[in-house]
């Protein structure tokens, strides 16, 4: 397998964390409320990023599936920060790929009376570049 | 160009001398021109009328006095302490260098006293007198005709320039009000030096440390420098030297004067006050000031009784010697 | 043509308990480095006074390197961790003063880095080598 | 006392009860908020990557605001506390990204964090005091049985944010009981209601929305309060049967100022 | 002026083959003071030796440097020479021409002159040497034990057996310490009172052993052999040499709802108590806070019911001053807090408990009389889940927990797995760990077996969130084998607190100037060579203080302890290194930056006379090194300004002479 190292400085340097410290305790993803959405798991990325095994992260939905509810965070033991890297990889495939996750066009299909402008915006940042 | 008057001063110790509290007063006398004025001690109310001075040369930093005076004295001593001084009394208290309850004493704000120098730059040699008006400096002078004013704002002292505190750290009684540390860019001239080559700090020293005379006037003036006996007085301490005797000594004197007083060193400005020659000296004094706040925290010698110096402390954590030149400006 | 290169002089203190027993180790397993440095047992490096490398300077020495236990391994417990803040403050004042920085050095080597130490000497003293005569600690005061 | 306010874009429509009984219960308890003229949109969610600049400058925006005005910057929103308490926090340590958004500002001076941020209920325990809340209250929710949601964004990163201890918080619980009411105290009150990914999944926010629900209730709840727009919108969507009502609407009804409600 | 010898030494030709020695002895002939030089091929056999004092005798020399190899290889040898020769060991210097010299260098010009200039530097030296007599100070010969728990108690019964007394000072009402509240011990299953019970006993009866129970160190002064020690007994309200332990008094007592602190607070005891059947001292102990007579002055029932009189409510705290030649440090650990970690919710159910608690609730002495039920409800639990790691190995940065590995918690953690399986082979039993460590003999065996025999459940992966609901403690945690979130309802939860030094350690390190590390464990003098001596002379480590350890290896360490202890006390007086800091007090200032920077604590002040050239007198306070404390660092002599503070053998002249003679 060809491990992409330059990439995984940059996710690195991007999301401030140091995939090093995991202890591969699996806390994040006990934790983790969306775990049963993701093919990849927070554990996964953090363990994945550090050998450089990063093509098959940056083409899993499991990058839209991160609630960024920071439980993973806090409850780090070694202070890693899963939900950052999981970001940093996100906006990695968003900006390489010029493919936005979500477009304008997708509103009105998830638009719904009560929808809070929140959800709208925050989905927006999440999902597009 | 002072708040406080000579009166206000003559008042406070003479009711403090008339009950009891004190014994002995230590403020400036009239010296032989009205700049040089002079340490000296009053015994009554009376003495001082007639010999005490206060005006925009009473430069000089008492703190250092105390450690002899207390020893010889009965009673209890009256001093005058500026803010800047105050930091000297601290650290002499944290070195125990003398009986804080042998000592009273009276706080007084300070405007920044005038340097003798930049006067005589304007005025010309020959004062004959010299006075304070409100904001300026009057001087009488044998070559003029008519008396010279100078804007006392404009002959200020280089430490007064850059003064680091109005805030006195001891006092037993306050005249005027509470001061605070205030900014000051006194840094300014370090970060200077430090951004030239090599090659031009090399000659900036060269040219300013061959003008020393070792008169030890710094040393002697110097609140930190109050050894019993001093290393360069000292046969047995390896590096007695008492005058100029070769090529290398002055550097090598300035250099350990400067270590020796390094995290004890208030920067008062005493040193560059009295050298004869104009040395800058105190910026030996605020290099060593300013790479310990850099490596290891804000340090203030003289804020607190009793505080660590940096030098006589340390963390696990702390830089490396190989490191301290790390992200500084390189010159080719 | 053969250059002849200058041979510095150099001084080294060594604390006993790591950085001499290190030296000790480069001559057992005779691991060369140039016979320009000369070495002075202190007992531990925070005995280094200021004074000492000025000394050394004054007296001719082009450059001077103190060598203790690894921070954390004092002897002493803490012996090295003052000298680490001496000699930090110290050399930042000699570069300050226009002295070349490449003068001065501080190294912890343990007694097990026989070969750190020979290395660190080599490079040293290439380096001070390379500086040439040391001049401007004699030169400072300029009889004009 | 005045306090810079920060909306949000949530409370000026889907969300104007818990903007408009923040209003009614400040005043009453002696709190000027002065809405922060010209506010833009936080952007609802902060963005983690270290390099992300532009997504972060409307909040640099109402912090200098707060920091100009010598004011404290309170938000109520849970969202748009989260994105400016993050991005003041950036702007504290983070050198870089500070130095980029100081090139974007036109502002004079520039800025580098100066600014204290408060949720609300930061302000009422901390500016205000429980003590001084529970002297005000009118109408006592004596015997009410409410759970205080506080979901994720309130809470972390705990190392940023500083509310409260994030696995027991007690902040909400303490403003309950000076009003009268009783806390219910359970574990799923600090766990993600899944909100961010009802566009993504709708299932798996229902899972979490429903998880948090039922331990409420088994824990005794009648009510459930909630900080946050996002939240209240997925556990109602998801067939809560028990009210879930901002925290501010309750404050009001406690305080007497509730007054005609005005939900569209 | 010194008459120096110079010996040069060939080494074979180890030196000769690259240093021309002939050269040497020529070179260094001339030097300042030197008026006898040689070269000889093994300085250090006896016929070197012998020329070496011979010739001390023949030229009346004064001093010596041998040109040789290390002196951390011959020093001591040539020192006894000197002796042997009727001269100061210490007036010998040594040049070390061999592994600094000729070992590292190929040229013999190069070589040589090096080698003259290290003799230079020598000669230099010696010239400056002044004969140096190690100091000696006497040995109080009974030592103080800090801890009363297993760490202490086989510390003071070692030290004791080899005949000297021992004072053990213990904060609770008795000994036995963390070892008394388990149940059975890993990895042989006896029972934790059945072993420690006995030794309690025996350190009652021991007639070399004082116990201080219900105690504090208060204060510590002085060194090595001579440690002046206050200790607090605090007032227990009950006369100690006159109880008699019968429980009447605890029987009677109607303050009976005081959450027991030996069961971890899970029962309730009385006002007055007893803390266990098998406490030493056996006796009883009001709790001030709690009692209603020493708080209002009604009740008094204890005094009444108490047969022996033993009850005293006017007792105050008793101040004793001893001295000790040695001290042992034991002061031991606690489970730290849960409180950072209510993801486990610990603040919010009953049935989540800590392993010291699991402990007590198999004990058969515990709240329970050792029935497994929940404390919630007294119900049987049917799904135990272990959690392990809870705080150990917690990076700095994730702000709780401690960053170490807490050591005993993967074998506690089998135990009580095994143990539940074993009684209630109903129960299903998880443990959710990170790595199971089980260095140590019979470990792993005794893990397998927990897996293989008993049917543990062993899951790699943590737990994220546990959510009380019901009855039920819901699990959710990781199987990253199975890569799978796991959801589980379980009855008790049982949490492997990481565990941390005793809160009383940090003060008391303070008072005996001993170093901790940041976690506030005890450092060991030598991590590897030394490690139940901590840095200050005198003061001995024994368990779990220095670092996290099993009973074995407490026990282990104890023993090791107390036998420094007895190498210590068997000696009538101790000799010093002569080689330490001498203060100067008529240059010294007494300003205390050298007092700042002693790691030993080896420099006070005192206020000293002196007479003035007027024949006046000042008085001044000056430093005073206590040459038996002093180790010879130095740090003090560089940070004296005005350079009073020098250093024997590595005086300021010296290294300053060395440095002149190699750089002239």
């Amino acid at each position: 397998m060809k491990h992409n190292n330059d990439l995984r400085e940059e996710i690195l340097r991007m999301s401030g964390v140091d995939t090093a410290k995991c202890m591969k305790c699996g806390k994040c993803s006990a934790t983790c409320p969306a775990y049963d959405e993701m093919e990849y798991h927070p554990h996964q990325f953090v363990g994945m990023v550090e050998i450089g095994e990063i093509e098959p992260l940056l083409s899993s939905e499991s990058l839209y599936k991160c609630l960024s509810c920071f439980a993973c965070v806090d409850r780090c033991p070694r202070g890693v920060a899963p939900a950052k890297v999981v970001e940093a990889v996100r906006l990695t495939a968003i900006r390489r790929q010029g493919a936005n996750h979500m477009t304008a066009n997708d509103v009105p299909l998830i638009l719904e009376t009560d929808t809070p402008p929140q959800l709208l915006v925050s989905a927006f940042r999440k999902y597009t570049k | 160009m002072q708040k406080i008057t000579r009166e206000q001063l003559i008042d406070q110790a003479s009711e403090l001398l008339a009950n009891g509290t004190v014994s002995t007063v230590l403020g400036w006398g009239a010296g032989e021109f009205g700049y040089d004025v002079t340490p000296t001690l009053f015994k009554t109310a009376e003495e001082m009328q007639n010999g005490f001075v206060f005006n925009d040369f009473c430069g000089a930093n008492f703190s250092k006095y105390l450690v002899s005076k207390t020893k010889t004295l009965e009673g209890k001593l009256l001093v005058f302490l500026k803010p800047c001084d105050t930091y000297s009394f601290n650290q002499l208290l944290t070195e125990h260098r003398f009986d804080r309850e042998k000592v009273y004493v009276v706080g007084i704000p300070c405007e920044g006293m005038a340097d003798i120098a930049k006067v005589k730059e304007i005025s010309g040699e020959g004062i004959s007198s010299i006075a304070s008006d409100g904001d300026r400096i009057v001087v009488t002078t044998l070559y003029a005709d008519a008396p010279v004013k100078i804007d006392a704002r404009n002959v200020l002292a280089e430490r007064c320039i850059h003064c680091k505190s109005k805030k006195h750290v001891a006092y037993d009684t306050l005249l005027g009000e509470e001061g605070d540390v205030v900014a000051s860019a006194r840094f300014d001239e370090v970060t200077r030096l430090e951004s030239m080559t090599p090659d031009e700090r090399f000659a900036f020293w060269q040219n300013e440390l061959s003008k020393c005379i070792r008169c030890n006037a710094c040393r002697d003036a110097c609140p930190a420098c109050t050894c019993e006996t001093c290393v360069f007085d000292n046969p047995k301490s390896g590096v007695e030297n008492k005058s100029p005797s070769n090529s290398f000594e002055e550097q090598m004197f300035h250099i350990i004067r400067a270590f020796h007083v390094a995290g004890r060193c208030t920067d008062c400005g005493e040193c560059a006050r009295v050298c004869p020659q104009n040395i800058p000296l105190h910026l030996l004094n605020r290099k060593f000031i300013k790479d310990i706040n850099t490596f290891y925290g804000e340090y203030q010698a003289g804020a607190e009784v009793g505080s660590r110096s940096p030098l006589t402390d340390y963390t696990t954590e702390d830089l490396e010697p190989s490191e301290i030149f790390v992200g500084r400006n390189e010159h080719a | 043509m053969q250059v002849t290169e200058y041979k510095p002089l150099i001084v080294a203190f060594c604390c006993n308990w790591c950085s001499y027993a290190g030296a000790d180790l480069a001559g057992n397993n005779r691991l060369a480095y140039p016979a320009d440095v000369k070495i002075i047992r202190v007992p531990c490096s925070c005995r280094v006074n200021p004074t000492f490398i000025l000394r050394a300077f004054q007296r001719g020495a082009d450059g001077v390197i103190i060598c203790g236990c690894h921070p954390g391994d004092c002897h002493y417990t803490s012996g090295n961790y003052y000298t680490r803040r001496r000699m930090a403050t110290l050399f930042s004042m000699l570069d300050f003063l226009g002295i070349e920085r490449e003068r001065t050095r501080v190294e912890w080597v343990s007694a097990a880095e026989g070969a750190k130490f020979a290395a660190t000497m080599n490079e040293f003293a290439q380096k001070v080598a390379a500086l040439g005569e040391n001049k401007r600690l004699e030169d400072l005061r300029c009889k004009k | 006392m005045k306090v810079r306010y920060f909306p949000g874009c949530t409370l000026k429509n889907r969300a104007k009860d818990l903007d408009t009984y923040a209003y009614r219960s400040a005043e009453a308890l002696g709190i000027t908020p002065e809405e922060i003229e010209n506010w833009q949109c936080c952007g609802g969610v902060f963005t983690t990557a270290r390099d992300e600049v532009a997504t972060k400058l409307a909040s640099v925006r109402a912090l200098k605001d707060a920091s100009d005005s010598n004011l404290p910057l309170v938000t109520v929103c849970s969202a748009c506390h989260n994105v400016i308490k993050q991005t003041n926090h950036a702007m504290q340590t983070n050198k870089e990204f500070s130095d980029k958004v100081n090139r974007y500002l036109e502002a004079d001076g520039g800025y580098n964090g100066e600014a204290e941020v408060y949720h609300y209920l930061e302000m009422l325990r901390d500016l205000v005091g429980f003590e001084k809340v529970k002297e005000r209250v009118v109408n006592s929710l004596k015997g009410k049985k409410i759970a205080a949601y506080y979901g994720c964004l309130l809470l972390r990163p705990h190392k940023v944010m500083r509310m409260d201890d994030p696995e027991n918080p007690t902040v909400m619980e303490d403003l309950l009981r000076a009003l009268g009411a009783d806390a219910v105290v359970y574990a799923r009150r600090n766990e993600c209601c899944g909100g961010y990914i009802s566009v993504e999944s709708p299932d798996a926010a229902k899972k979490n929305a429903n998880a948090i629900l039922e331990n409420a209730k088994a824990a005794g709840a009648e009510m459930i309060i909630t900080a946050c727009p996002l939240c209240k919108y997925n556990l109602v969507k998801n067939g809560a049967d028990i009210p879930v009502v901002y925290f501010t609407e309750l404050l009001a009804e406690a305080l007497g100022v509730k007054g005609e409600p005005n939900e569209t | 002026m010194q008459r120096v010898g110079v010996f040069v030494c060939w080494c074979g030709s180890n030196i000769a083959g690259t240093v021309d020695v002939q050269a040497v002895s020529e070179a260094l002939k001339n030097e300042p003071g030197v008026v006898f030089s040689a070269n000889y091929q093994y300085m250090c056999s006896q016929a070197g030796q012998e020329m070496i004092k011979t010739a001390v005798k023949e030229h009346h020399l004064t001093g010596i440097v041998v040109c040789s190899c290390s002196p951390r290889m011959h020093e001591a040898t040539f020192r006894k020479t000197a002796v042997a020769a009727g001269l100061n060991p210490y007036m010998v210097e040594i040049a070390n021409i061999r592994e600094q010299c000729s070992w590292v260098h190929k040229d013999v010009t190069a070589g040589t002159e090096k080698a003259i200039i290290l003799g230079k530097a020598a000669i230099a030296k010696v010239n400056l040497n002044t004969p140096l007599t190690p100091g000696e100070s006497p040995v109080t010969k009974r030592a103080l034990v800090i801890g009363g728990g297993i760490a202490g108690i086989q510390t003071a019964l070692d030290i004791a057996d080899a005949g000297f007394p021992v004072d053990v000072v213990e904060k609770q009402p008795t000994i036995g310490g963390k070892m008394a509240q388990l149940d059975k011990t890993f990895p042989t299953l006896d029972c934790a009172a059945c072993i420690l019970t006995p030794k309690m006993v025996d350190v009652a009866q021991n007639d070399k052993i004082r116990i201080f129970s219900y105690s504090e160190v208060t204060d510590v002064r002085g060194f090595v052999g001579n440690f002046d020690v206050t200790i607090k007994k605090k007032a227990r309200f009950v006369k100690e040499d006159v109880c008699t332990g019968c429980g009447a008094c605890v029987e009677k007592c109607p303050m009976k709802k005081i959450p027991n602190e030996f069961n971890l607070g899970m029962d309730n005891r009385h006002a007055i108590y007893i803390p266990f059947a098998q406490a030493v001292p056996k006796v009883a102990t009001i709790d001030p806070d709690a009692c209603n007579m020493l708080k209002n002055g009604k009740c008094g029932i204890c005094s009444k019911v108490c047969a022996a009189g033993a009850i005293d409510y006017k007792q105050k705290d008793e101040i004793i001053e001893e001295t000790y030649g040695a001290i042992v440090v034991a002061t031991g650990f606690n489970p730290i807090s849960m409180e950072k970690f209510d993801e486990y919710a610990y603040s919010q159910s009953k049935d989540v408990i800590t392993s010291l608690e699991f402990e007590r609730l198999t004990n058969a002495a515990g709240p329970t009389a050792g029935m497994l039920v929940r404390p919630s409800d007294g119900k049987h639990p049917h799904t135990l889940v272990f959690v392990q790691c809870v705080g150990s190995r917690c990076e700095s940065c994730a702000e709780k927990g401690k960053e170490y590995c807490s050591k005993i918690c993967c074998m506690y953690t089998a135990k009580h797995a095994m143990l539940t399986r074993d009684k209630y082979p109903d129960t299903e039993v998880y443990v959710f760990y990170v790595d199971v460590r089980t260095p140590g003999k019979n470990f792993d065996e005794f893990y397998r077996r927990a897996v293989e025999e008993y049917g543990v459940k062993y899951v790699k992966g943590m737990v994220g969130k546990i959510v009380p609901e019901g009855d039920k403690l819901k699990v959710q945690a990781s199987d990253l084998i199975a890569n799978k979130q796991l959801h589980l309802d379980a009855d008790l939860v049982v949490l492997a607190a990481a565990i941390e030094p005793d809160h009383s350690a940090r003060p008391l390190a303070t008072m005996l100037t001993a170093s901790m590390d940041t976690n506030d464990f005890f450092t060991e003098a030598h991590p590897k060579l030394r490690p139940v001596e901590s840095p200050t002379a005198g003061v001995f480590l024994s368990g779990t203080c220095q670092g996290p350890k099993d009973i074995p290896e407490t026990v282990s360490q104890a023993g090791a302890a107390a036998s420094k202890v007895i190498g210590l006390l068997v000696k009538d007086k101790l000799t010093g290194n002569p080689c330490v800091a001498i203060a100067n007090e008529l240059t010294c200032n007494g300003c205390s930056s050298c007092e700042r920077v002693c790691p030993y604590g080896a420099i006070s002040y005192l206020d000293k006379e002196f007479r003035m050239p007027d024949r006046t007198t000042k008085i001044r306070r000056v430093a005073s090194v206590n040459p038996a404390v002093c180790q010879g660092c130095g740090a003090c002599t560089v940070a004296c300004p005005s350079g009073a503070m020098d250093l024997n053998g590595f005086m300021n002249n010296q290294i300053m002479a060395e440095v002149d003679a190699i750089c002239k």
